[in-house]
């Protein structure tokens, strides 16, 4: 049944067992970012240091989709270099925005791929973005910081 | 239990349960509060509009635009009629409630110094923390611009008004008080014939103006805006089985004809020159423009099925299935109502949560089953910080439903319950 | 004379040419200049959304508000290809033009000092004495409420903007600049990509806001707003073969963010709290409430009819029947133009007065032969003024009409006049 | 026809020959009304004196059924005591707003029975009135003034 497509083994286990959920101190940029059509809430804390991801951490309140997806991607990322974690984003932002037609790259997402399921559902789309974008948000006033 | 109506019947009347859902699901649609389902007479009688009688209203000086007019104005009189208005003249067409609301703020706000609708620093709005966006962001906005403060209700653990600072909310600085009838997250009725009828008297002992937001009642139990008490009242016709795009503002005449206009333009004037202009009296002074005629025929249209299937029917019915729900609810594990767990002064509409399931979660679960539910905030994020949840799971009932829909809700929320936590 | 579209045909695709009016007339309807017939399809994908989709958009977990929520969006989109917009966020639905120029002019109203919208005293709003009052109130109670000066462009006698004292008008002061595409009495276009080039560039050079009113052009030539160079366009969409309830009114992004709101409440927020609230960007930002989503839907299918039929035929058609009509109209002993006389940058709207025939009598008249005209000051009040008339017959055509039309119009004008002024 | 049982020819001579189309100086009371949907306009100076209707004039721009309509009121309510007068344009009204069902009473209307065909076409309902409710606005502040 459909509803095993979206909630993939991968994604309840990260729900179940959240990676990096637990905020940081000091980070070098901390973002809160709102889902305004559910209120959905996450909190992260980028710790950005010459060039690259140093540690990625958050705390969230929103459904499993979103938990788990800030749980991926805050594993994906850490130790990446700000370009790399970058074009990861979108890779994954064009993944949930094809509609079910993109089943993503499992050697660039990982786990990450499990959320292709998600494409076909518009309304859970945002969820599965929510964690993604506050990086990206975060990543990008870093460099501004930095520079 | 015997149902006070024939759901059988009155779904064959609603094209839309033809269908099939995610598969071969049939449809259990239980988010009427965020909008109805439409009988066929319904969509016949705009088709009728277009096919037979259409042109502006008002404005030309030919047959169709003379039936065009006849069938709008006979809409405004049915309304007039459903919310036993004095004249037809109280009926204003809007586009939604929301625009209704926004109607009385604004034309509020555009009152000069001097007049009797003027708000200025000192005065007072008052509404509760169970309204809609729709009834709280126009008087936090119109508080903003005019200096006026904004104050307001809270909500009891059970989900009722909270009356114990009546007189510090209501008193001689109160110059406008707007509530809901019925929350759309708790079901709350609001009784302001009955419990709350000492509100209703402190309202109208200090002289302010008192506005009831009727979205959720309107469509669900007989209304009556003399029996009320208020000076306005709105609803939106999506949400009493008419089309999308119109919404009802009724206000008491002697009010209308002295408030300033909002929307300006065509058909709303008595003079113009190139530098000023002025208004005709209630209700075309705010109807500017072409108006929405298919859609006020067709929620004419909508009111007529409400009253020949009856309104009290349809009442005892949604209390029957509620009834049956919060039973069926309260057994399932980790499963807490949202709003008054008994059907005293409650309308069809259920918020619970879940423990350890998120309500987008289990809405999706739900979907997956076929049946309809909404999650969210519901346009009602204070009330969600009130009851220190994110989002909850709505269920809401109309005539269209029965005890089968019921039954698959309850079956369901446990079903998708074990889906999340016991795998 | 071959005509540019087979009329026949399209005539068979609008039922209401079915029945028959005052007696046994066919219906020769040239009143589309105040609403247009509809055809088939459009009642159809209205039809369709309430019996197979019909669920909030934007609000619900389950597949129909999936499915409501794409055919919305996907009217928006269709709106933004017809009007060559830069992207879907820049249209935004209404209930009508009016409404759309109200937003406008109340959200400029609603800016604070400091924002780059606000406007006080010693500012100018400029508009033309060619306006329907629907852009013309709203910017005299703009001034009004801001202290900001309305001036206007006067008309020439053969119904042209006089640009006579553009300097004056259009200068440093100048802060909101609202004029129409299409005159909705003369018929005169007002062409911003050519005679009025170097209006539109003072426009431009000053830094000042424009508002094009493109009710009467959107629905029959092609208008691309990225080569208007204006900053708002507005139309209805009942005048485009659309439904009546819903318009249009497109922005500039980067604009529509940054203005502050217009209608509040729910879908249109960021976050809330009881004392305030925070607001998503443009589209959401002003369509608050739940949306006239099935007269959205009717509009898509409006412009896809109009795209398939081709806007370039509709203009070509339009032109041979107002030169067909002009050169009859004016064969008849005592009737004036009141308007540009050729068909240059000229609709298909002409208005007329036939001496000693009150236009009420003439309208009359034909309505009893069957052919429908508007009479009256047609919502341009100051216009008649200036042409010294106290109102004028109007016949408009549309992709509906033919020769024959025109034929029976002229006929019609002469027997009436003879009805009155020969026995 | 139909246009015929509109435009009597009562209604067409009061047209051509309006009566009492000239407005008479020093009245008791001058009016000015506007039907707002067209925009015609009728002026009407009354002299009332001793209870008694004296002298209705008046200039208007309008139609043939609102100008024949003037003419037909201020001859009939000329000399009528204020409160026959008042009843006689009680009388006129219903006839207008009976959509066709109420021919009028010729021996009490006079020519105004004419204009029973009007109530069937209720866009012109409105032309017929405009005078007879300008000479009751009239009548009224007149009745105040003199009190
Ligand atoms: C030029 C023009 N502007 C504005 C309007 C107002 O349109 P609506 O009444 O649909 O809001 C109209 C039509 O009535 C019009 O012709
Ligand atoms: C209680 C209440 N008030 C106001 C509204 C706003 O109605 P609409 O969105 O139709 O304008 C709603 C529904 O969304 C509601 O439930």
């Amino acid at each position: 049944m459909e509803l095993d497509s979206l909630y993939q083994e991968v994604i309840l286990d990260h729900y179940k067992r959240p990676q990096n959920k637990s905020l940081a101190s000091n980070p070098t940029i901390q973002v809160h970012h709102v889902n305004t059509s559910c209120g959905d809430e996450v909190t992260l804390n980028l710790h950005f240091k010459g060039e690259r991801v140093e540690n990625i951490t958050w705390d969230a309140v929103g459904c499993s989709i979103s938990q788990a997806s800030h749980s991926v991607m805050s594993e994906l990322l850490k130790g990446k270099s700000a370009e790399e974690a970058l074009s990861l984003v979108e890779e994954f932002q064009r993944m949930l925005q094809s509609k079910g037609s993109d089943l993503g790259n499992e050697e660039h997402l990982q786990d990450g791929v499990a959320f292709a399921g998600v494409s076909k559902f518009p309304a859970r789309v945002k969820c599965a973005l929510l964690g993604w974008m506050a990086f990206k948000d975060a990543l990008q006033q870093s460099i501004t910081k930095a520079n | 239990m015997k149902s006070a109506l024939n759901v059988d019947q009155i779904k064959s009347e609603f094209p839309i349960f033809n269908r099939l859902v995610r598969g071969e699901n049939r449809l259990i649609y239980l988010d009427s509060a965020a909008t109805s389902q439409k009988p066929l007479s319904v969509l016949d009688a705009e088709r009728d509009f277009y096919t037979k009688h259409n042109a502006a209203a008002h404005r030309g000086a030919h047959q169709l635009a003379e039936e065009a007019t006849e069938l709008f104005e006979g809409a405004r009189a049915k309304v007039a009629t459903f919310l036993n208005a004095s004249s037809e003249n109280e009926i204003i067409f809007t586009k939604s409630a929301t625009e209704s609301i926004n109607l009385v703020a604004y034309s509020i706000g555009n009152a000069k110094p001097g007049s009797k609708f003027h708000l200025k620093a000192g005065d007072r709005i008052v509404v509760s923390e169970m309204e809609h966006h729709a009834n709280l962001i126009p008087w936090q906005e119109l508080a903003a611009r005019t200096g006026a403060e904004l104050s307001w209700f809270g909500v009891t653990d059970d989900g009722r008004l909270d009356l114990s600072n009546l007189d510090s909310l209501i008193n001689e600085k109160t110059k406008m008080v707007a509530l809901t009838h019925q929350s759309n997250v708790l079901g709350t009725i609001n009784d302001f014939n009955g419990d709350l009828v000492k509100l209703r008297a402190q309202i109208k002992a200090v002289g302010a103006l008192f506005l009831i937001d009727a979205c959720q009642s309107v469509p669900h139990l007989k209304v009556d805006v003399q029996e009320l008490g208020c000076d306005f009242l709105t609803f939106s016709g999506h949400k009493a089985v008419g089309p999308t795009g119109v919404g009802v503002l009724w206000g008491r005449s002697e009010l209308l004809d002295e408030m300033p206009p909002f929307l300006t333009g065509g058909s709303m004037i008595e003079n113009v020159t190139m530098q000023s202009a002025t208004y005709l009296p209630a209700p075309k002074r705010f109807e500017a423009g072409v108006p929405n005629m298919a859609q006020a025929v067709g929620l004419g249209a909508a009111l007529d099925y409400l009253d020949k299937v009856s309104l009290t029917a349809i009442h005892e019915h949604e209390v029957a299935l509620t009834k049956q729900a919060l039973d069926g609810l309260k057994s399932i594990r980790g499963l807490s109502i949202v709003g008054p767990t008994d059907v005293k002064n409650r309308g069809a509409v259920i918020s619970f949560t879940v423990e350890g399931v998120h309500p987008h979660d289990l809405g999706q679960a739900l979907d997956q089953y076929g049946i309809a539910v909404r999650t969210g905030h519901h346009c009602a994020w204070p009330l969600m910080r009130r009851f220190k949840v994110v989002a909850t799971t709505r269920a809401s009932f109309y005539l269209y439903n029965d005890q089968s829909d019921v039954v698959a809700l309850v079956e369901g929320v446990d079903r998708a319950r074990k889906y999340f936590m016991e795998r």
